[in-house]
């Protein structure tokens, strides 16, 4: 690991704590939709970086292409034309890992080390520890994760962790043209929304806002919105995502509650044994069966 | 009998629970230790260029295996955007990110070709075979159909038999080599990308 | 550009009209979001469909494809009614005082002096009014009725919110806010700044499109400020710098006109294209024409030419006729061509009339293709099914394909659209035996010149006497080249204030152009990049991006031609008495002894306020030109016609005149008519774009390209998908006059129906990226659909307005 | 095996081998169940040569188990039809715990507990089987709040399970001369008699038995 910042932070499917002595400073990308052109270059960049080179599909009917996220389409442009006040506006939402700070994927993850969470908050899959359960998918509450038709591993963006480690940004966000993108610390892009937000209020759009859901406790990519007010306008953006209730008693309390109860029958078990001991056929009955028998 | 079952009941869940503990004190079989992707540029050479794409000229790092040593045949691995260019700053649209796949695209050509009259395929050919028949083309037409003066005979020195389309994504050097050329020939049929 | 892409950020509004800056030049288009972030800048984009720069504005209009003289008439009209105009700009820098012509009129959609037969002006009405010096009349009243800008102001009062609104279709309400935006930057510190590109070229008004936008800002006096300016946002890395090599047949390097038939001495040449004042005190920069073609013959001929043989200019050839690229295939077509050469340009895929195309490369004997990669041309010939159905056997042409490397695998440089001269560097070499544009030019040219050494030939001086002077004949280098190209001194050249000095001596590399000499003893091959490299170096190649002026001109990256000037006509970016008229962006001023500041002065750097001399130094009046004298074939004022497929039928604007439909003055090659249609057969608008996806025809070779848009797609919107019954997503055939394309079918909001004089007119949007090579998926070309016409002044191509049919396929 | 003429055949061979693969079959999944299930068990990955063999076997595994045990539940259903003796059985399962089975009801082939057992398991089988489905991400693709809810349904149903077979194998190794039942198929009168004292009669026709 070449950033201190690097150092892990939680591990998935491991019950004790990682070095959590020193303090990293958070890291974060906002995507900043009101100056997105939905030019797709973070999209290719990411494509390139990550040496992805997914399937040359067909047009659907609309410019999401590919036309879903896979596991090698790591981030991904979805468009919404909407209709609004009279006026068109077409919304257009990098969709990719939100790198959440209570990460459902990691929570879910049953294979240790498959999913990180570095000190800065970048939310990694390792693929040499993951075991292809698709439990992430399931834990997660943005739909991201993606497994691989080809290797069967969990796949989705890494916010380029390798890039960051050496003191780099991620590749879309080096690349995007028109600064939608930035990346740096969670307070810096927490200021950097302040400014969006205001210059957005006062060119009319009275509801903007920073998305950046408490439900999962923050995330690390946060998203300027025009109509922070409607998340769902933005090809169903959430609007207060966290892992599921069903996920939290599958990862919470099933586990103890499982755990105790196997335990407690086994000793019980074993206690009843010990003081009860074995329930033998009695002397009685064998001979009354020696009689039956006989007679 | 009985005294095997309870020895075997007693063995598997004494393991069950052995080696459980030792997992909740931290023994794990598969040691997993998280390690990030290793930065893939970490040796490689930096080469400034520029995007041939449109006109903003976005300057680019070309990032290639080896260090141009003698026996190394260098291979661009990636591409991304120059920060020092003023204009953008690093940036890159998804044609200039994806510049990569242009070079080392499938439909590069390789060899100089040639089509017979009629054939229904290419057929390689050296460069000394192409320029020697392309040359003897040329001057074959131009030696046919070169006007030096017109009905009027003012002197029009002119070829125009011979058509010259330019590209617009070449370098100003061979553009201006090229200009220089087809009107020392005499060419006047010439144009350009630009135009459109 | 006439500023550049990092001064965009210096704007108040930006207009992007007749382009899609955020789609085709993404990464200039961050200094436009920039201006919005850092000076409340406004955005306001008009354009057929709601692209991706409309999706980041703050203000969107549709208007109908081929019709932007009307709304931008409707404009000027506003700002004069309105009087929303830079007056003191106006009257001081523009020829809007000049008288013109008595003569002059325009009835019923028609200029004085047209000629119907030749389809041409004779343009002897449309010049000023001059005294006995030659000097044009002036009334600095501008109220002399024939004074520019009165007969301005008489042109556009036709152009009402209503007329505009019936020829573009554009909501009237849409179309004021937009005026009222447009007219807060004719403050003298607001400025706007216009994108342009292919949207306002591809028409057969191309040029009178930008005319149009060029008065707009003089009105408003953008013309030299930063933030302002006319700005083309050109196509190709290295379109600029094709364009200032001059590689067309009316052009010789640097915007020289080339000679024809007419030029019949060096004299009569020379004497035609060297400008006489027509205002007194006036640098008329372009008196120095001399210099610089002498100085170009040098640069070709070497010691060849010389005083006496007049620097061999009988050997430069004189055309006759027009050789633009639609004329070339025209040519070809008729069976009066024998050979091609297509370098790095893929006419089948970007000239319009495939079929036309495809007819014409069969009859050639011999095409030669240069290109990194596999085009559709070097293929005409062979059979891809539906999408290309050639008979090999029946076409006797002979093709040689020959690979180039690209931009990565050579050195040299690329001229952007703000004019900067950037130098690259090799990465690494490329596949195959590929060889550089520079190689494959020299070897066919060394071998051609050894034969006609051996064996001569017709007229075989030039061929021979060619100066080539490079180390290696067969592999010139590029610093060879760039080094020519700047220019050096062949004798020592005095200096004419003091001719104890020397300003270069024989055998240096000159610093500027105004070292260029007409004697012999300069040579340039290009004398607008004259100081590019200079003694000091390759100037092309400096990294310094250090911006001390704030106004992003970063003066130590590269060269910016001319003179490393970064804004042009910088000088209108001061009040007469050289007081910047906005300080907070002041990129001149007069400091009392000379122009100085944040640029290199487009003026004469100790030529006093007080003297007069004005800005548009390259015009002989000195001003610019709100009333076009010279240089226009169709028209001294932007006139609203029709595109030559139109849904109307008619000129709204003249509807009764079947002369002015279209462009008047627009060459029509005898066929040509009957390929075009009709509304009753072909009732829909077509125009064709390129999506930020995609380069050209490029990066459909590009796998990571093709991921994200693989395949072609037409755009309609809700209401003509549901009166077709085409679902989204669904096949559909498009047809033209002159063929068809299969696409799939995006249905979308972004696209509407327009109200046009009293009926609905619908749009289909068809991007051009995609053929039946490349890693997408095979399909048609598009120019399948276009038709065979250009514009009345430069012939580029009408690609953007046509009329085609939409069916389910 | 038949040690003593007098044994009584309790299980015929096939009905064994069903019985030990549903048995087998539940040890592989339950083991790399819990390996997924909790990292407690993570080390069980390695009895299946790796935790993505672990992965990939597991669904094999609960599937083979769940079918052998429909099979084993086709054949055994009308044994285990609830009677209301069970019903009384169960209610005083405490005395049968607590070592003292004297005077719990006469019982046939099974008692009240294994009848129940039997159904909890057959119940809890097809839940597993339905749900396991629903997250076998490998061949079907469910919408996600069905995977969610699965999982967790199949998780709890396991541990139920798990704690319903360690009751089972615990019974039969606390009640002396059970297991021999499923090794060799027969068990001795006297198990009979003392544990399914109606099943005994009906099997040896003695002590008036009719009851099965």
């Amino acid at each position: 690991m070449a950033w201190q910042s690097l150092d892990i932070q939680r591990r998935s499917a491991t019950t004790t704590p990682a070095p959590g002595a020193r303090q990293a400073t958070e890291v974060a990308k906002l995507i900043d939709i009101s100056q997105c052109i939905g030019c797709k270059a973070c999209q290719v960049a990411c494509m390139e970086w990550n040496d992805l080179r997914g399937e040359v599909g067909h047009c659907a009917g609309v410019y999401d292409n590919p036309g879903d996220l896979d596991s090698q389409t790591w981030t991904l442009m979805r468009y919404t034309e909407l209709e609004n006040n009279g006026r068109l506006e077409w919304l257009i939402r990098k969709d990719g890992c939100m790198h959440c700070q209570d990460p459902g994927c990691l929570k879910a993850c049953p294979a240790p080390g498959a999913i990180v969470q570095y000190a800065n908050g970048i939310v990694d899959f390792h693929q040499e520890n993951c075991i292809g359960c698709g439990y992430c998918i399931t834990g997660c509450p943005f739909n991201i994760p993606r497994l691989s038709e080809k290797d069967h591993k969990a796949y989705k963006c890494s916010l380029c962790s390798d890039r960051v480690a050496v003191g780099q940004s991620p590749a879309c966000v080096k690349t995007c043209p028109t600064g939608a993108l930035h990346f740096g610390s969670k307070e810096a892009m927490k200021d950097h929304a302040e400014h969006r937000i205001a210059d957005l209020k006062s060119r009319g759009f009275s509801n903007a806002g920073l998305y950046d859901p408490p439900g999962v406790s923050g995330t690390h990519v946060m998203y300027v919105l025009q109509h922070a007010d409607h998340p769902e306008w933005y090809s169903g953006l959430p609007r207060d995502p966290k892992i599921s209730p069903w996920v939290g008693i599958w990862k919470g309390l099933a586990k103890p509650l499982a755990i105790g109860a196997m335990a407690a029958i086994t000793l019980a078990s074993l206690f009843h044994y010990i003081i009860k001991g074995p329930n033998e056929v009695s002397k009685e009955t064998e001979k009354e069966v020696e009689n039956e028998t006989r007679s | 009998m009985m005294d095997v079952t309870r020895r075997q009941f007693l063995k598997i869940t004494a393991a069950g629970l052995g080696s459980s503990s030792l997992a909740l004190l931290g023994f794990s079989p598969q040691p997993a230790l998280a390690e990030i992707r290793n930065f893939k540029l970490a040796r490689t050479t930096e080469t400034r260029n520029t995007c041939p794409y449109c006109s903003v000229s976005c300057g680019v790092l070309l990032y290639s295996l080896g260090d141009k040593s003698k026996n190394v045949k260098t291979e661009i691995i990636h591409i991304e955007g120059d920060p020092d260019n003023p204009v953008n700053r690093g940036t890159l649209c998804p044609k200039g990110a994806g510049l990569l796949d242009m070079i080392h695209s499938a439909d590069r050509l390789k060899h100089p070709e040639v089509r017979e009259p009629g054939a229904k395929d290419w057929k390689r050919i050296g460069w000394d075979e192409a320029f020697d028949r392309i040359a003897r083309h040329l001057k074959a037409d131009r030696d046919a159909n070169f006007i030096k003066t017109n009905d009027a005979g003012t002197t029009v020195n002119r070829w125009n038999t011979t058509g010259f389309l330019a590209s617009s994504a070449t370098s100003n050097e061979s553009g201006y080599l090229l200009h220089k050329v087809v009107r020392g020939l005499g060419v006047v049929s010439l144009d350009t990308q630009a135009r459109i | 550009m006439t500023n550049h892409w990092v001064d965009i950020k210096n704007a108040d509004l930006i207009l992007i009209m007749g382009g899609n800056a955020a789609e085709a030049h993404p990464c200039g288009f961050k200094w436009v979001m920039e201006a919005k972030a850092t000076r409340k800048a406004k955005l306001v984009v008009v354009d057929p469909r709601f692209t991706r720069s409309a999706a980041v504005s703050d203000f969107y209009a549709p208007i109908r494809p081929g019709t932007d003289i009307a709304f931008l008439g409707g404009v000027i009209n506003y700002l004069l009614s309105n009087d929303k105009i830079h007056h003191e700009y106006v009257k001081a820098y523009t020829n809007a005082s000049f008288l013109i012509h008595e003569g002059f009129a325009f009835t019923d959609g028609l200029f004085s002096g047209y000629d119907e037969a030749k389809r041409s002006y004779d343009q002897a009405s449309w010049q000023y009014q001059v005294d006995g010096q030659g000097f044009a009349q002036v009334d600095d009243t501008l109220q002399n009725p024939q004074c520019a800008l009165q007969i301005l102001k008489r042109h556009y009062a036709r152009y009402t919110p209503e007329a505009v609104s019936q020829v573009t279709g554009t909501p009237q309400a849409d179309f004021l806010k937009i005026c009222e935006f447009i007219a807060d930057t004719s403050a003298p510190n607001r400025t706007m700044t216009i994108c342009y590109a292919l949207g306002w070229t591809h028409h057969t008004v191309g040029t009178q499109n930008i005319r149009t936008m060029a008065i707009i800002q003089l009105l408003l006096g953008n013309m030299g400020m930063a933030g302002g300016g006319v700005n083309a946002l050109r196509g190709h890395a290295n379109v600029q710098g094709l364009t200032d090599q001059g590689f067309y047949t009316e052009m010789l390097p640097g915007y020289l006109g080339s000679p024809s038939d007419s030029d019949k001495t060096r004299e009569e040449y020379l004497a035609k294209r060297t400008p006489k004042p027509v205002r007194p005190n006036q640098m008329n920069y372009g008196q120095n024409f001399p210099k610089w073609h002498t100085s170009l013959m040098k640069a070709w001929f070497g010691g060849a030419a010389t005083a006496e043989n007049g620097f061999c200019y009988d050997w430069l050839p004189k055309k006759e006729a027009a050789y633009d690229v639609l004329a070339l295939f025209e040519q070809m077509d008729r069976g009066r061509m024998n050979g091609f050469f297509c370098q790095g340009f893929n006419p089948q895929a970007s000239v319009p009339h495939k079929a036309k195309v495809d007819g014409a490369l069969a009859k050639l004997k011999f095409l030669v293709v240069i290109d990194p990669l596999a085009t559709e041309t070097a293929e005409f010939w062979k059979n891809h099914g539906e999408l290309n159905d050639a008979k090999p056997e029946t076409i006797q042409t002979e093709v040689f394909r020959l690979p180039a490397t690209c931009f990565a695998e050579q050195d040299g440089t690329f001229t952007n659209s703000s004019r900067v001269i950037q130098w690259h560097w090799k990465g690494a070499d490329g596949p195959g035996e590929s060889l550089s544009d520079l190689d494959i030019i020299a070897g066919v040219f060394v071998r051609l010149r050894a034969l006609y050494a051996k064996d001569g030939g017709a007229f075989p001086e030039p061929v021979l006497n060619l100066a080539w002077p490079y180390r290696i004949p067969h592999q010139p280098s590029p610093e060879e080249i760039a080094m020519e190209i700047s220019g050096k001194a062949l004798a020592d050249v005095p200096d004419p204030k003091d001719a104890t000095k020397v300003l270069a001596k024989a055998g240096e590399q000159l610093a500027g152009f105004a070292q260029l000499r007409d004697d012999g003893s300069t040579a340039a091959g290009n004398w607008i990049y004259c100081g590019m490299w200079s003694q000091a170096g390759n100037l092309t190649a400096r990294r310094d991006p250090s911006d001390p002026t704030g106004l992003g001109q970063s003066h130590n990256w590269g060269f910016a031609w001319p003179a490393n000037r970064r804004i042009l006509y910088n000088r209108a970016s001061c009040d007469a008495a050289g007081k910047p008229w906005d300080p907070g962006r002041a990129v001149i001023k007069w400091d009392g002894t000379k122009w100085t500041g944040n640029d290199i002065p487009d003026m004469r750097p100790d030529a006093r306020p007080e003297e007069g001399v004005m800005p548009f130094i390259m015009n002989q009046e000195g001003v610019a030109r709100l009333f076009g004298v010279e240089r226009m074939l169709d028209g001294p004022l932007p006139e609203h016609y029709e595109p030559f497929e139109t849904p109307l039928g008619l000129n709204p604007m003249h509807p009764n005149n079947p002369l002015a439909v279209s462009n008047p003055a627009a060459r029509i090659y005898p066929g040509v008519m009957e390929s075009l249609g009709k509304a009753d057969e072909f009732p829909h608008v077509a125009t064709t774009y390129r999506l930020v996806e995609h380069f050209h025809f490029w990066t459909k070779h590009a796998v990571l390209n093709a991921i994200t848009q693989p395949e072609q797609f037409v755009e309609i919107g809700e209401e003509l998908a549901r009166e077709k019954g085409i679902g989204n997503g669904h096949r559909v055939r498009v047809r033209s006059k002159r063929g068809q394309i299969l696409a799939v079918a995006v249905v979308t909001k972004r696209v509407r129906s327009f109200s046009v004089n009293g009926r609905k007119v619908h749009m289909v949007g068809i991007p051009f990226h995609w053929g039946f090579r490349g890693a997408t998926r095979p399909s048609h070309l598009v120019n399948e659909l276009t038709p065979f016409i250009g514009d009345a002044n430069i012939q580029t191509p009408e690609f953007k307005a046509f009329l085609v049919n939409i069916e389910p396929a | 095996m038949r040690r003593d003429p007098n044994d009584l055949d309790r299980y015929t061979a096939s009905e064994r081998v069903i019985h030990w693969v549903v048995g087998i079959s539940f040890i592989l999944a339950g083991l790399s169940g819990l390996a997924l299930f909790h990292p407690a068990f993570w080390p069980f990955t390695m009895l299946f040569g790796s935790s993505i063999w672990t992965r990939i076997l597991h669904p094999y595994f609960g599937l083979l188990m769940g079918v052998a045990f429909l099979v084993m539940a086709v054949w055994f259903w009308r044994l285990n039809r609830m009677n209301r003796v069970d019903w009384e059985w169960l209610r005083r399962v405490g005395e049968m715990v607590n070592g003292n089975d004297e005077h719990m009801p006469e019982q046939g082939k099974y008692n009240g507990g294994q009848k129940l057992l039997f159904w909890l398991l057959l119940f809890g089988t097809i839940l597993l089987l339905f749900s396991g489905v629903v997250i076998w991400r490998a061949w079907f693709h469910f919408d996600i709040n069905q995977v969610r809810l699965a999982s967790v349904v199949h998780a709890a149903v396991a541990a139920v399970m798990i704690g319903l077979i360690m009751v089972h194998i615990y019974a039969s190794i606390w009640v002396k001369g059970t297991i021999r039942a499923m090794w060799y198929g027969t068990v001795t009168r006297a198990w009979a008699r003392q544990h399914h004292r109606a099943w005994y009669r009906y099997m040896t026709g003695l002590g008036n038995g009719q009851s099965r």
